[in-house]
């Protein structure tokens, strides 16, 4: 399965322009479907590593080739594929120039993301994090488009753009590189050990735990991307064609948020404690600001980005407060947010089509003539505004619940981030959807063939929305058995910061 | 099949009547949806009849039956249950809810007729139905706050359902907002009652919370706090009501099943559900109360002086909740339900009503544009006067056995809460007054110009315009359509308005003092673990109740009767006389603008902040510092690389000799 | 007449050598003949195939040779093999190059074999003499054959700058061998060994000698700051010749830091790796910093060198077995991608008229792919993303610092990664982002008048008629380019081979 | 009587040395080099090098010289402009080559070898001499002696590439 | 008299030598520089050779002279190659490639 999209993606380099995009939609839909596999025969009882493979890559490093799922991974892989599916067929219909290497390019990431979320040895997850990026910079800096930026600053230009992302998502991650490569030869005296299931056995001091927690924390925070290290979001998100962005924000956001869960808790347990505030407000703070920063924006993308910035501060909050609920809330938010901010960028594309821009202050009335995109449109915002009765809302209970047994302060602050979402998710449908239709802007039904793409992703948020117990249920133990080192929660701060409770 | 079964069924027939509609809207001909929405509507309600026969097959002691279909959501020591609670209290909502929603379907039927977005509207109506009853039925704190939030959104969707006019949009996001802040309320009272008593599940909650709460205990009082928060934003009471007056923008029917009959009263049905928790949280009880006297107060005087003839009619409806929440505030839980019964009768009627006169007016809605339509619309000025009796509380009529019964069990409650009892009179007093202002404006007087087109046989047809804003519109989508309808010609109309007449008149005597008290018998079911609920004040407290509240709105009526009929114009003169009050009060007390000032403004501020000072000067700081350090060196570098061969020579030998150096000093 | 008796020589163990030496000859005497230009270059390839095979023959030998003037292990061959690898590429690259052609290909092709030559003995000696002579036999044909392209003037001056600044080096070093010499009581690596272990290691002349022999190497391997000929150099020479001793050059002067100062200066390793630490930081700090917004590929990829070589020499610095494997395979990895690029940057010169400004690149991607991927590459391999052989080669590097307990070197190196990711993605920027500027690149004129106004660095290349030399349908480049990308992106997906390569090499010096 | 013969050496190489910097004319330079160059061979003498000494004479003083003076009489004598072009070289240079001559001292003077500070070991007779040298070239240097010879063919390659006259056509104006 | 002065004295012509490099700007003094410094090794080289009693000092020194013999020749086949190229000999003026 890991391999498949890149394979489709070098198939289609092979055959004429023409189909390339199929090519590669048929392996994007090979690996979907080797994902449903995996989940539907997925043991929800045990918290281990299923499916696992296990090779010698490169012993002199002691780095393994070692794969496999477990609960926390799985539905983030069949997101992945589910997201990719759907970007890559958006792509197919309405073919980019140069499509081969597009194609390429996009087979490529799919493949890198799905080796970050099974890799079981940490240079291997390293190495497909890192990876990751490659084909992300050539897509957005070849295929982007200029964006006339916000106002009174100049236009933002794809290549500038995409360098100070690249660099800036690489600080965090080559730190990680050393931290991991420290990690293992720490851990291993004389040999290094890098397989994740083995350093969990607390083989690090807590003096070096902290500043390898720092190293990775660097890394994630960065890719998510989190309060005050979100500089590289706004104009990336700006010149970004919007299918990959789709992908982009849908899952390698994600990636941050699970390495927290997969490597930092269960390697670094003592570090995490330590620094378990300072991340806490790391993340109120995201929520906050994505929050503000989300009403404020003009353009759609920046809604949508900062919105995920404050998406992931919940998520993030969600895993340090180190309890199996707020964790399960966070894995299932993570599904939900991506699962929800695909068709959201790809209904942006079409209301820039429609507006010949992503300046929602000059959209309004597209509803009128288009009830089909709007009805979608409507069920995408009120999941992104996490309405309850959404899985995003069961998420976001999840992550205050155990936010709120924990540090009580937290979640009543993080509570005012839900407000906002409402309003901001509204504005932008309303300013896009509502209104009088201003000049230059038509109102058309959206084709058949985007129909049934966005549908498909918004009847998966509505089935999710019935049944949210499907990931729950599978991501519980294995949320468990990493949470494992946190069974006794840190009484003593948790009374300190219990002002209005007992 | 027994009464959770009944319950399932409740919801499932609304939810796909709404679905039907939705996914066929193109293939529906002419009314079928609106045919199709009134029939899943009208089996919801034969359903709750079901419901209501099998639970009173069960002794009173065990009329609470749940039943669980599937794990919602459980994990991480959460456990969530797809589960309803089917008690008396779920099923007399559910059968005032569906009952009045059947009668509006129907009415809407004919009113919508031309409206383009007919389709759309019958799927949004079912689909608020569907949510109500969720709320109602829901079995767990998650899913009732899911019902909860529902409701809002489908709320929002029909306040904006003319979604090309401004006003109507703002207003629509306006009430979700301040739903939101309602939901948040809640959601952290979940919270709070999750870490206190471990569960979620409401008959555990109600099991659990005497055993671990002591009266008056701290935690209890935040849950009760949190949950009104909850109450009153969903039930427009002080100060989250600003929402209510807007949501008008609506159409009519949208007023009378939302904004008059069903939704607002969600907040009463919480607080009465959650009346084991209140009764320990005695603070968080009074304080509802408290919240309820205001809001009837400060909402009757505001309806003194609005001109618009449906917010006049939102502000009474306010009002009216008012004292529905101060009454299952001080405990007088039966009379409260029992009022809400009634209300949701005349009030639903009074809108109907308004809606018929305002298709004869073409969508103007100032009442001073109004009057003397007594001959024209025989039929729709008769349900309106009636509803304004029922209102007013006029003896005999509905309205006036529930309300003055909450008022009764005030004055028996003794301790400061005659308080609540002399405040009910006053808004009593008020209410009749502005009640037959509505009545006497439209029916009497001279007949306008719409009256006599309307006596001359057609409909009068102005230009299509924002009554608010007076902006000119297309009859096309998102604008309402291009013909009104009046229930002299609409059968359906008709007949929804008569149902509700009848209910409007009569309901009040299932429950007259000292004669039958149906509905506090039934609903004992739910309650039996109240304390308060059982201490009943005597018939003959009652019925010296009932008569201070005759007087009182015969006094009422008579002073409308003065000003309207005899004087004419009087008004314009105290108007005059008192124009600081009286522009406070057309001001709406200034809530608006004091919401505006107070959370809005800060916020807006706040981000715009962010936005063009802190992005731009320190998360981009971040980057251009760095960016600019790294130029810098570069320079510096550059220069050094002079391409002098002997600055390079140079360099060489001070890196030599700082070499030797480092190592002469290691060295020894 | 004293009586004297010839030292044993073991021939097998000298054979690449030898071949080197016997091919320096026949192609000085063919390039005399009116021969076609690819009979020379075939035999020019054919004797630098016959070393090559003869060092792989000679691969796993362990022994003095010719009196212990040189060691026979597989360090020595792995260096000499890199060589010998650059060496070829460069005559393939050199074939139609103007300087090759002026300076007649005979004597231009005995030059670079007598540089590999040179290398090779470097790289094995362990004797300070034939360390020398090693060196120079390294130095002085680089100094010509950068002048060489006598008709262009950067080259001139290239080649002066390169013979003035290297003499000093190599006049330090002399010096500081003179030094080490006397300290150590004799010229044999091992003989020193003893003698330093033995007397008291931390003498005052040892360790000036010291200094001076880091000096020397230093500037050999361009380390800040002795680092500043390079991007002149880099820049000025003809660019096979820059391929070439970017490449070969490095290879064989670490192999022969690390034999120098892990064998014979092992004892006082405490004295110099703290300083030759301060050195590898201030490199990587330098020639990052150095590369940004540099316009002239050549100049970028010479900072870029600076840098590269302070990550390399981390592997010296920890002088442990670990960080020797680390060195030999980062020297294999770097001289893949490199030569990749300077493959593309010949081919674009040849084709363009921007010579190596950043300019010949623009909308390569879509006008000619197959240049266009090894150059991209080439540079990620060089920004160590992972895929590539320069990712494991970091891997290897840096967990080799974190072994020697130089974590923060790591970390420098780190950074030092990070910034150099500014210029090298400004680079693909300008292969992939840009339109096709393929028009207005046909006309000779515009294009060397543009280059030179507002691209100084890139007059040089601005001023060759572009276009002609049958414009770039030079398949033997292209070839070359696309070989070492693939093996560059083999090594990164399936690295044990080379690794198990760089390990033997690392593990024969049996130090730490 | 060593003693007069070092200084006399000294002074003259010193001086030569100093000569060939001071010097504003090439020829000269050279010439002061050559001067150098022959009182370090008497100063090599004393060091019982009598072979390399000759070598310096017959070899540096000789021929490379010779060459030498060929090309600074072919150039002509280009005298140097007087104005410094790099600001600071031309005061910190010379502080370079104290700073440079001071650490030198130190680490001579401060060596706590016993070989230097004597006038050195009795050496057996015809040491340095020519056999001796000779052999040592043929034996243990054998390596460096060919590659010495190597060097010298690749060098006088060299100098046929770079100074043969025959592309002198094409000529470039002065490159910006 | 001790080995001491010799090196003493080597060491300051390599001084002397690297100071010339450093002030001198015609090619050609540069060249007779480097050969200063080179003597100073050679002298440095014989030095330690008779302190140690080995003779490879010497032949090491012989091997310098050939390679100091080489670069002069290199070294002034690139001064006449400029010269014909009417460059002026002047190292400051060689500044084409800098930055």
């Amino acid at each position: 399965m890991l391999w498949l999209p890149l394979a489709a993606g070098l198939l289609a380099c092979l055959v004429p322009r023409r189909f390339a995009g199929w090519a590669a939609a048929l392996g994007a839909f090979l690996a979907l479907d080797l994902a449903i596999r995996l989940v539907t025969d997925f043991d929800s009882g045990s918290a281990g590593i299923q499916h696992a493979v296990d090779e010698s890559w490169i012993p002199e490093l002691g780095v393994r080739y070692q794969l496999g799922v477990d609960g926390i991974s799985l539905f983030l892989v069949l997101l992945t594929t589910v997201a990719w599916f759907a970007a890559i067929l958006w792509s197919a219909i309405r073919t980019p120039e140069r499509p081969k290497t597009y194609f390429f390019l996009l087979g490529l990431a799919e493949t890198a993301t799905l080796g970050a979320f099974l890799a079981q040895d940490l240079l291997l997850f390293v190495l497909f994090f890192d990876l990751m990026l490659i084909p992300f910079y050539f897509l957005f800096g070849s295929w982007g488009s200029e964006h006339p930026g916000r106002e009174g600053e100049g236009p933002v230009r794809p290549a500038p753009a995409t360098i100070k992302m690249i660099v800036y998502t690489l600080v965090g991650s080559l730190l990680m590189l050393v931290g991991a490569i420290a990690a293992g030869v720490i851990a291993g005296d004389g040999t290094p050990v890098f397989s994740m299931a083995e350093l969990r056995e607390g083989l690090l001091s807590e003096g070096s735990q902290h500043w390898i927690f720092w190293f990775f924390a660097a890394a994630f925070l960065v890719k998510m991307p989190a309060f005050l290290v979100h500089g590289w979001m706004p104009d990336a998100y700006r010149v970004a064609p919007l299918p990959v962005l789709a992908v982009f924000s849908a899952v390698l956001s994600k990636v941050g948020a699970y390495g927290f869960l997969r490597v930092v808790l269960p390697i670094f347990p003592e570090a995490t404690v330590d620094f378990q505030e300072i991340v806490l407000v790391i993340a109120l703070a995201s929520i906050l600001y994505g929050s503000v920063m989300a009403f404020t924006q003009t353009s759609a993308r920046l809604v949508a980005g900062y919105s995920s910035v404050a998406q992931l501060g919940f998520i993030t909050l969600g895993i340090f407060a180190l309890r199996p609920d707020g964790a399960d809330g966070a894995v299932i938010q993570m599904v939900n947010h991506g699962i929800v901010i695909v068709p959201l960028m790809l209904i942006i594309v079409l209301l820039a089509e429609r507006s010949g821009g992503d300046d929602v202050t000059k959209m309004g009335g597209i509803a009128m003539r288009a009830p089909v995109m709007a009805a979608l449109f409507l069920v995408v915002t009120m999941a992104l505004l996490a309405i309850p009765g959404s899985a995003n809302f069961v998420g976001e209970f999840y992550i205050l619940n155990g936010v709120f047994q924990e540090k009580i302060v937290f979640a009543l602050i993080a509570a005012l981030g839900v407000i906002m979402a409402s309003y901001y998710a509204l504005r932008l449908f309303q300013h896009a959807m509502h209104n009088r239709k201003p000049e230059g802007v038509e109102s058309r039904e959206l084709g058949w063939r985007e129909g049934a793409i966005i549908g498909g992703l918004v009847a998966c948020i509505v089935a999710l929305a019935f049944y949210p117990q499907v990931v729950l249920k599978r991501s519980d133990e294995s949320v468990n058995e990493q949470l494992s080192s946190f069974e006794q929660p840190s009484e003593p701060t948790a009374a300190v910061t219990e002002g209005p409770g007992k | 099949m027994d009464a959770t079964t009944y319950g399932w069924l409740i919801l499932a027939f609304p939810l796909a009547g709404s679905m039907v509609i939705a996914l066929g809207w193109r293939a529906l001909p002419g009314r079928a949806a609106g045919w199709i929405g009134t029939g899943a509507i009208g089996l919801a309600f034969l359903c709750a009849i079901g419901a209501l026969v099998q639970i009173l097959d069960h002794p009173v002691e065990d009329r609470q039956l749940t039943n669980s279909l599937y794990d919602y959501a459980s994990a991480g020591g959460l456990d969530i249950q797809m589960n309803v609670l089917v008690d008396p209290l779920s099923v007399f909502m559910c059968l005032v809810v569906t009952g009045v929603s059947t009668l509006i379907h129907l009415y809407s039927i004919s009113y919508m007729t031309s409206d383009d977005g007919f389709r759309r509207f019958f799927s949004y109506l079912n689909f608020f139905v569907f949510s109500m009853l969720l709320l109602l039925l829901a079995g767990n704190l998650i899913l009732l706050i899911v019902g909860w939030a529902f409701v809002g959104f489908a709320s929002y969707a029909l306040i904006s359902f003319w979604f090309r006019r401004g006003t109507a949009t703002g207003a629509g996001m306006k009430a979700f907002v301040i739903n939101v802040v309602g939901d948040v309320g809640l959601v952290i009272a979940a919270l709070f009652i999750f870490r206190e008593l471990g569960t979620f599940d409401l008959l555990q909650i109600f099991e659990r919370a005497p055993e671990e709460f002591t009266t008056n205990e701290g935690v209890a009082v935040a849950i009760g706090c949190l949950l009104l928060v909850g109450a009153a934003a969903k039930s427009a009471q002080v100060p989250l009501h600003t929402w209510l007056p807007d949501a008008m923008e609506g159409p009519t029917p949208v007023s009378a099943l939302i904004h008059a009959a069903t939704m607002v009263t969600a907040g009463v049905y919480l607080i009465g559900r959650f009346h084991p928790v209140f009764e320990i949280a005695l603070t968080a009880a009074d304080i509802a109360a408290f919240i309820g006297l205001a809001t009837l107060l400060i909402a009757a005087t505001i309806a003194l002086v609005v001109t618009d003839l449906k917010r006049i009619i939102a502000y009474s409806t306010m009002s009216q909740i008012g004292y529905m929440v101060m009454g299952v505030g001080i405990g007088a839980y039966s009379a409260a339900f029992f009022h809400l019964m009634t209300h949701a009768f005349f009030k639903a009627l009074l809108f109907m009503a308004a809606g018929s006169i305002i298709g004869a007016m073409a969508n103007r809605q100032n009442i001073d544009l109004m009057g003397g339509f007594r001959r024209a619309m025989p039929f729709t000025v008769a349900t309106l006067l009636i509803g304004c009796l029922a209102l007013a509380a006029f003896p005999g009529t509905s309205g006036f056995f529930s309300k003055d019964e909450i008022l009764a069990f005030a004055e028996h409650r003794g301790g400061f809460y005659w308080v609540f009892a002399i405040g009910g009179y006053i808004g009593a007093l008020l209410t009749a007054f502005y009640a037959f202002r509505i009545g006497f404006r439209v029916a009497y007087g001279d007949p306008v110009p719409e009256a006599r087109e309307v006596e001359a046989g057609h409909i009068s047809h102005a230009e299509p315009e924002n009554p608010a804003t007076g902006e000119r519109e297309d009859t096309d989508i998102g604008f309402p359509g291009p013909e009104h309808h009046i229930a002299e010609r609409e059968w359906p109309m008709k007949i929804a308005m008569s149902v509700l007449a009848f209910g409007a008149l009569f309901a009040g005597l299932v429950q007259v003092p000292g004669v039958d008290a149906v509905i506090e018998h039934f609903l004992e079911g739910s309650f039996e673990d109240s304390t308060l609920y059982n201490d009943l004040p005597s018939n003959a407290a009652e019925w010296r109740g009932l008569g201070v509240g005759s007087i009182i709105s015969l006094l009422g009526i008579g002073f409308a009767a003065v000003l309207y009929l005899q004087r004419p114009g009087t008004t314009k003169r105290l108007a005059e006389r008192f124009a600081g009050i009286h522009k406070f009060l057309e001001n709406k007390w200034y809530f608006d603008e004091a919401i505006d000032f107070l959370i809005v403004r800060p916020a807006l501020g706040f981000g715009r902040w962010a936005n063009s000072v802190f992005e731009r000067y320190v998360v981009n700081g971040l980057v251009v510092g760095t960016v600019g350090a790294a130029k810098g060196a570069n320079a510096a570098v550059r220069v050094a690389q002079s391409g002098y061969l002997r600055g390079y020579a140079l360099l060489l030998v001070l890196g030599f000799c700082g070499l030797a150096l480092y190592f002469l000093i290691a060295g020894s | 007449m004293t009586e004297f008796t010839a030292p044993h020589i073991d021939y097998a163990g000298l054979s690449p050598v030898i071949a080197l030496t016997t091919a320096l000859v026949v192609v000085l005497m063919a390039g005399l003949l009116p021969l076609h230009r690819f009979v020379i270059a075939g035999l020019t390839l054919a004797g630098l195939g016959a070393a090559a095979g003869l060092a792989i023959w000679q691969w796993g030998e362990r022994e003095d040779l010719v009196s212990g003037a040189l060691r026979l292990d597989e360090l020595g061959l792995a260096a000499a093999l890199i060589a010998i690898f650059a060496g070829a590429v460069g005559v393939i690259l050199s074939m139609r190059e103007d300087a090759a052609e002026k300076a007649g290909l005979g004597a231009f092709y005995a030059l670079l074999l007598g540089s590999v030559l040179g290398m090779t003995l470097l790289a094995q000696a362990q004797n300070l003499v034939a360390f020398f002579i090693g060196f120079e036999l390294l130095s002085i044909p680089l100094y010509i054959m950068c002048g060489s392209s006598i008709r262009k003037e950067a080259s001139l001056e290239s080649g002066l700058k390169y013979l003035i600044i290297g003499s000093l080096g190599s006049a330090t070093m002399l010096y500081g061998f003179a030094f080490i010499y006397g300290a150590g009581g004799s010229t044999d690596f091992t003989a020193i060994a003893d003698t330093l272990a033995a007397g008291d290691a931390d003498d005052t002349i040892i360790l000036i000698g010291t200094a001076m022999a880091a000096v020397g190497l230093s500037f050999k391997v361009s380390l800040a700051p002795f680092h500043q000929w390079t991007p002149d150099v880099y820049q000025g020479a003809p660019t096979p010749v820059t391929a070439f001793m970017a490449v070969a050059t490095k290879a064989a002067a670490f192999v022969a830091f690390a034999r120098l100062f892990e064998v014979a200066l092992g004892p006082v390793s405490a004295d110099w790796d703290v300083a030759l630490a301060a050195l590898a930081a201030i490199s990587i700090a330098v020639g990052n910093i150095g590369a940004l917004s540099q316009d002239s590929l050549k100049r970028l990829l010479g900072y870029s060198g600076i840098a590269q070589a302070g990550y390399m020499l981390a592997g010296i610095v920890v002088f442990s077995e670990t960080g020797l494997n680390a060195l030999v395979f980062y020297l294999a990895a770097y001289a893949l991608m490199n030569l990749a690029i300077f493959a593309v940057i010949v081919a674009r010169e040849r084709e363009t008229g921007f010579g190596d400004d950043i300019r010949a690149m623009e909308g390569l991607g879509s006008s000619r792919p197959l240049l266009a991927w090894p150059l991209t590459i080439g540079f990620l391999a060089l920004a160590g993303l992972p895929g590539t052989s320069g990712f494991i080669g970091k891997l290897f590097l840096i967990e080799a610092t974190v072994d020697g307990d130089y974590t923060w070197l790591g970390v420098a190196i780190v950074i030092g990664t990070m910034i150099s990711m500014a210029y090298y993605l400004r680079v693909l920027a300008a292969v992939w982002m840009r339109p096709d500027p393929a028009a207005e690149a046909q006309m000779p004129v515009i294009a060397g008048a543009s280059a030179e106004a507002d691209a100084p660095g890139a007059s040089a290349g601005g001023r060759d008629e572009p276009g002609t030399k049958g414009a770039g349908r030079c398949l033997l480049i292209v070839g070359a380019a696309i070989l070492c990308a693939a093996a560059t992106v083999a090594f990164g997906v399936y690295p044990d081979p080379l690794v198990d390569w760089a390990s033997a090499a690392g593990e024969s010096l049996a130090v730490g | 009587m060593k003693e007069v013969a070092f200084f006399a050496g000294a002074i003259g190489a010193l001086g030569g040395a100093i000569a060939v910097i001071a010097l504003r004319n090439p020829f000269y330079s050279v010439l002061a080099l050559i001067v150098h160059l022959i009182s370090l061979a008497g100063i090599f003498l004393l060091l019982q090098g009598e072979f390399i000494a000759a070598a310096q004479i017959v070899v540096y003083a000789g021929a490379v010289m010779v060459l030498y003076v060929f090309v600074a009489a072919y150039v002509g004598n280009v005298d140097e402009p007087l104005w410094e072009p790099i600001p600071g070289q031309r005061f910190i240079a010379p502080l370079l080559g104290v700073a440079l001559f001071a650490e030198l001292g130190i680490a001579i003077v401060g060596s706590g070898l016993k070989s230097i500070e004597s006038e050195g070991p009795t050496v057996k007779l015809g040491f340095g001499s020519p056999e001796a040298i000779g052999k040592l070239l043929l034996e243990r240097f054998l390596i460096a002696f060919e590659a010495a010879s190597l060097l010298l063919l690749v060098a006088a390659v060299g100098a046929v590439i770079l100074a043969s006259r025959k592309r002198s056509g094409a000529v470039e104006g002065p490159v910006g | 008299m001790d080995i001491t002065w010799y090196l003493v004295l080597s060491a300051l012509i390599f001084a002397v030598g690297v100071a010339g490099v450093l002030l001198r700007r015609s090619p050609l003094v540069i060249l007779l520089c480097l050969e200063l410094m080179l003597n100073a090794g050679n002298l440095a080289l014989l030095a330690f050779a008779r302190s140690l009693g080995n003779e490879e000092g010497q032949v090491f020194a012989l091997i310098v002279m050939v390679v100091a013999a080489c670069e002069v020749v290199v070294g002034l086949g690139l001064i006449v190659a400029a010269y014909r190229r009417r460059i002026p000999l002047n190292v400051d003026e060689l500044r084409s490639l800098r930055g």
